[in-house]
């Protein structure tokens, strides 16, 4: 691979913010019985208290699995992984997680489906419906909420999905190509709202994405990761003002890095 | 004082040939004694066991299980106590046109049985063999269940000779199918096909409830000796779901009749002529030992067979007004027509 | 689908089962046609229809129908919470499937006529012996389906509720179950059937009443038309009682 | 999962069968101690311990294991391969549905003693009553699994299947099947269970063979022992049935 | 609606080529417990032969269910739809279709999922492996040709639906977003492949995307539905040279086309 061609991608610099999510060596390897499929190697990164991280890499490379893992619901095969200090074991109510599927519950409607986090939590749903029909609104699907998801069309369900991840107020989001099945008008507004929340409440976020643009717009930080199994490739800092607009996306510095970014890609592309 | 409930269970359906018992229901025989009958149909099970295990309070039974279990000296806590069919029931048949005439005359036949496992097996060994056929040697037997899926097999000519019992000869004529019976060996007529059966501890705890459902048992018998259309008619008031429909009343009634007739042969089977309700002859013990012993079902003869059974209500069975019975009986006949 | 139904449904829902009735009335007419079978195997259909008739207008079969109906449905009940509370049970816990499976299927496999003596020693001769019974037999349909059902839902979901740290017992009820109602639903329609031949099955051995008591009595007497009768509206009554069932799950079952 | 199994694994799924059977064995052992149960309605665990052993040593358990073993498995396949068909028939033809459930269904509630002397005068005595009469018992779980399991395929599955213009036919076989194959292994489930009962029980009704014939002719002398020693190897055939059909299944759906 | 905004999009003008897909004022609602949602509202455009048409249009406009109804799956409430000269009854054989969820059997292998159209038309299988091998070398799956699709990440299993909307070769090709599950590098890849076979092979093509780039990019023509019930607001020829490249992109007119139809859906959010 032609290393040379993204020297100018700087390490990350460490952030005094404490640490919020600590992946240190992970590598994991699927065992199917077309043998093993190994999907990530050897990671490490911080996601930093009320940080933005993205990460970018080609299809298959990982990146779902990150987050699986991070989530707690795949423990690593080596390397660690701690949230807060602790080691994650199993999932934490403190976490959110948008799937790359919508996954939703197709005997439940759409305000259903969006509260389901606080009922599986245990928490006072009625409060919960307030903020749920409120985040439908921000995800425009306030008339649908009594429609059941087979109603809905792929774009609609994935922004449940979304809405869903969001109930419980986690203090780390994970996010898996939340917007990949938006246009890009209603992908801008998301993309708006997400980082008004993010912004306004400090949360910590982790957001896959294969959409330089979208991972420039949002991030203080992109992960770029090599194609299967999932090595950090980059680490980039991304250090233009917020909040940023639409006009952040002409500004010149957003241009030349979205474009390092993809000129990284097509190094990637290359055969070694 | 409030009566006494009993379960009574007889070990197969509960058909119009049980008319007797639904008899003594109806012209109170049993309420006259204190007692509250439950009778229940206990089929493809064994009523002695619940006997045993005080599930039932009275059982009709045959004696093959508990001489086998004698047999093996195991020791089951009952005790028969009311001789109920008291000859035989079972006949060999054959189709109105068979040239068989005899018993002798199965020699090489196909004979046709309700099922292996039939307690009367034992016993038509031994006829057989006293005839000089060896069983499943002179003579091919095939087990073909009961009803009328059997009836065809004897119908077709797949059986020449069916070993039953009297009252589904009477439902063949009934149906149709002309059927008579081989003349039966005296000796094996003397054997009971099913008495009453209690717990040793109701023997010795209640015995005054031994007699009393015994005399029931008597009056009935008589009863239905006197006014068998009656007798045969309180089924149906009894299990009014059992009615046939008016068309059929009268054919029905005859088969019912025909069935009582056929039991009564044996219930009311007093070879030597005086009417003693629910006793048991000690010889017809020894000839069924004998005959299952012949026939290889009983390792030996010498069971200490009077442990079985007591005739120690009898006296109080027979305590009754005959003639009153009769009356009573009579009357409801009258009734009836 | 929620609409009120077109009178063409109704039509559509009627018309054929009335057909298929009216072929099989024929066959059996047929079949018993002077010179067919011996009425005594089958019955004609008049004389059938005349028992029924005389049963149920006479009043006289009502009780046994209602004997029989209620020792079904309160097996049924029983055999199915037990049984679907059993399937749940190994699904959460896994290593009890291990001891449950061989064991319920050794149970199963008994007849349950050779289990009759006991059962009687311990519930006697009443309504309880026939529930046990009933209970019995509907358990299994039951406990397969939820064992079976409530695995067979989508991983992602399963994946989902843990990332909400959902409670083994809040994803059985949440997720499981629901997806494990159509299997629910397909073992409901076997278990209705078994419950009534359960019971029947029951009052063949030890009985004082229902459908059973008469159909064995019908035989014993050669009533063989009442017999018929009885099975006809045991027959109508399993009919009956699995619509129901097709009706609960298309409202309960709407998403599918 | 396809590894070969480990040692902890079978430990795991031998053991607590085996500690759940010396629970079993000794609660009985308790149940039929002095002075409890009759040893005419539950005879001893060591009683029926050497009926057993008599039974299996001496070998004259073993032709009627195989000749109920050997109808139960030919009804099973023909009643399985029957229901399997006519549900993907009623899957097919939307409206036979209306004609063939109610059907079934009244079929089914019939109680298959009272339809035996029926079945007795087609099919006589030996084998193939038997086989019948299973065959329509093991019928019914395998219909309702093949008419739920393959309406429960994912509709965007057919949808695909639609848009690539595949016959109904080509859809049943390669998206409705599959999909309905855990209902169908749990139908199976059941299916061997009836199969048993269905043979044992038409052994009752007349035969010269057969577990049945054994249970009954033990109950009719009071061997109980040897009706248990009966029923156990009956249950003991049923349970290794039913671990045939769940490899079966861990094999065949593997995507689940 | 503020319809000033984009007066400078003219409409399309009508094409020498024979017409392939013909919509004439075709209307569909759904039915459902909670209403009636109006999907399609009055929609008429052709896809003449050989032609590459994208639809743009915001989430939930009802791209998805005009897909069906070209394909077939569903029938119009009102107005119809030709192929080829003859009414669409039912889905026919010339015709491909990638959808927008990935809907493979759990139960084949990648391969066979590939496969899956040539043996629903009975075609024969053994000379369509070697093709569906090819295709699964194009979209970089030849290793999991052996896979089952849980074994595969989202990405991955886009491109095995892709696959397989190629492999019979079909003179009509309906794609559903596509390309939506994709890293910007492979989704690159996969855009200069699509625009290869069809160049050489002259299919037509109705492409579902809500990536402004991508169908300025791809198409000859590119149809705007308004929000649902999606009507069609604009339609826009796109007259830059063939084959585009990586260069076109930063071609002026590339550039200005894009940011018009941007304009076109910023627009379209605004409240009327
Ligand atoms: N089965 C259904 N029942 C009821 N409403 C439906 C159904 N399918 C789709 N809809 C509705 O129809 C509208 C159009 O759906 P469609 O799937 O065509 O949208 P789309 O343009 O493909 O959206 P996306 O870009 O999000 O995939 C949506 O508003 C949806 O709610
Ligand atoms: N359950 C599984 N069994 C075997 N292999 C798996 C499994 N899940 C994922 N993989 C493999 O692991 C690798 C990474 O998968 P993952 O879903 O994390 O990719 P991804 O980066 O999210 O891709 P995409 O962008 O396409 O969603 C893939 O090559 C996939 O084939
Ligand atoms: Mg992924
Ligand atoms: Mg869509």
């Amino acid at each position: 691979m032609a290393v040379a061609a993204y020297e100018q991608l700087r390490p990350t610099v460490v952030r005094a913010a404490p640490t919020h999510l600590e992946v240190a060596d992970v590598s994991l390897t699927y065992e199917s019985r077309r043998g093993r499929v190994p999907a990530l190697d050897r990671l490490s990164f911080d996601v930093a208290q009320g940080a933005f991280v993205s990460v970018l890499g080609p299809s298959g490379c990982g990146k779902s699995t990150l987050l699986k893992l991070a989530s707690g619901l795949l423990r690593p095969m080596a390397g660690r992984i701690r949230l807060a200090g602790e080691p994650v074991t199993a999932p934490r109510r403190d976490v959110g997680i948008v799937f790359q599927q919508p996954t939703l519950l197709p005997w439940k409607t759409v305000l259903e489906n969006v509260l389901v986090p606080i009922r599986a939590m245990g928490r006072d749903a009625s409060a919960g419906r307030e903020r749920a029909l409120e985040l439908l609104r921000l995800v425009k699907l306030e008339p649908f909420a009594a429609n059941y998801p087979h109603e809905l069309s792929g774009g609609m369900q994935q922004r449940v999905g979304i809405a869903r991840g969001l109930i419980h107020d986690p203090a780390l989001l994970l996010m898996d190509e939340p917007f990949a099945a938006l246009d890009a008008m209603t992908r801008e507004t998301m993309m708006d709202e997400l980082q008004r929340i993010w912004m306004s409440t400090g949360k910590s976020v982790l957001f896959i994405t294969h959409s330089i643009p979208e991972a420039v717009y949002l991030s203080d930080r992109i992960l770029v990761l090599s194609p299967r199994p999932g090595r950090l490739l980059h680490s980039v800092d991304v250090d233009l003002p917020r909040p940023r607009t639409i006009e952040t996306m002409a500004d010149p510095r957003f241009v030349a890095l979205a474009s390092r970014l993809r000129q990284a890609f097509v190094a990637m592309a290359e055969p070694a | 004082a409030a009566a006494d409930k009993v379960t009574y269970a007889i070990p197969t359906a509960i058909t119009q040939q049980y008319a007797d018992l639904t008899f003594g229901i109806t012209l109170g025989f049993f309420a006259d004694e204190g007692i509250d009958l439950q009778l229940v149909s206990l089929s493809n099970t064994p009523t002695v066991p619940q006997v045993a295990n005080k599930s039932l309070v009275f059982a009709n039974s045959t004696a093959d299980g508990q001489l086998q279990a004698l047999a093996k000296g195991e020791r089951i806590d009952v005790r028969f106590f009311y001789n109920y069919l008291r000859g035989s029931v079972y006949t060999f048949s054959v189709k109105d046109d068979s040239p068989i005439g005899t018993i002798a005359d199965l020699k090489g036949k196909k004979l046709g049985i309700g099922a292996l496992t039939w307690g009367n097996i034992p016993m038509s060994r031994a006829i057989l063999a006293e005839a000089g056929i060896a069983w499943q040697k002179d003579i091919t037997v095939v087990p073909i269940g009961v009803g009328p899926a059997a009836w065809r097999q004897l119908q077709t000519g797949q059986v020449d000779v069916m070993n039953y019992y009297i009252s589904e000869n009477e439902k063949m004529r009934t149906a149709g199918i002309a059927v008579r019976t081989l003349p039966y060996p005296d000796r094996y007529r003397h054997m009971f096909s099913s008495a009453l059966v209690a717990h040793v501890d109701m023997i010795r705890d209640k015995p005054d409830l031994l007699a009393r459902f015994g005399r029931a048992m008597a009056k009935l018998s008589v009863a239905c000796k006197a006014a068998r259309e009656a007798c045969a008619r309180s089924f149906w008031q009894v299990y009014p779901a059992t009615r046939p429909t008016p068309d059929k009343e009268a054919e029905a009634l005859a088969l019912g009749v025909r069935l009582l007739d056929g039991n009564y042969q044996s219930i009311g089977f007093f070879p030597d002529g005086k009417e003693e309700w629910g006793s048991f002859k000690p010889d017809s013990w020894n000839i069924h030992v004998q005959v299952l012993a012949d026939g290889g079902v009983l390792p030996r003869a010498d069971l200490p067979v009077e442990t079985l059974y007591t005739n120690q209500f009898v006296p109080e069975f027979n305590k009754f007004d005959r003639d009153a019975v009769i009356a009573k009986a009579r009357a409801a006949e009258a009734k009836n027509d | 689908m929620m609409e009120p139904r077109h009178a063409l449904d109704v039509v559509k829902a009627v018309v054929p089962p009335l057909a298929t009735g009216v072929v099989i009335v024929a066959v059996w007419a047929w079949a018993t046609r002077p010179g067919g079978l011996d009425a005594f195997v089958l019955p004609s259909p008049m004389a059938v229809l005349r028992a029924l008739y005389q049963g149920w207008i006479g009043g006289t079969l009502l009780p046994h129908a209602l004997a029989t109906g209620k020792a079904a449905l309160g097996g049924l009940v029983i055999g199915a919470l037990a049984g679907l509370a059993s399937g749940a049970l190994i699904v959460l816990i896994r290593p009890l499937e291990y001891l449950m499976m061989p064991l319920v299927t050794a149970l199963q496999s008994v007849p349950k006529i050779a289990l009759a003596p006991l059962i009687i020693s311990y519930f006697g001769f009443g309504l309880e012996s026939k529930v046990f019974t009933v209970a019995l037999l509907c358990f299994f349909p039951l406990f397969v389906a939820a064992a079976t059902g409530m695995r067979a839902v989508d991983p992602r979901l399963l994946d989902m509720y843990r990332a909400f740290s959902a409670s083994p017992l809040h994803i059985l009820l949440h997720a499981r179950l629901p997806a494990a109602a159509p299997y629910v639903f397909g073992a409901l329609q076997i278990a209705v059937v078994l419950a009534l031949i359960g019971c029947v099955v029951s009052e063949f051995v030890a009985s004082t009443e229902g459908l059973g008591f008469i159909i064995k009595s019908g035989s014993g007497e050669l009533d063989i038309a009442g017999m018929f009768a009885a099975i006809l509206s045991l027959s109508a009554m399993g009919v009956a009682a699995g619509l129901l069932v097709k009706e609960a799950q298309r409202r309960i079952v709407f998403w599918s």
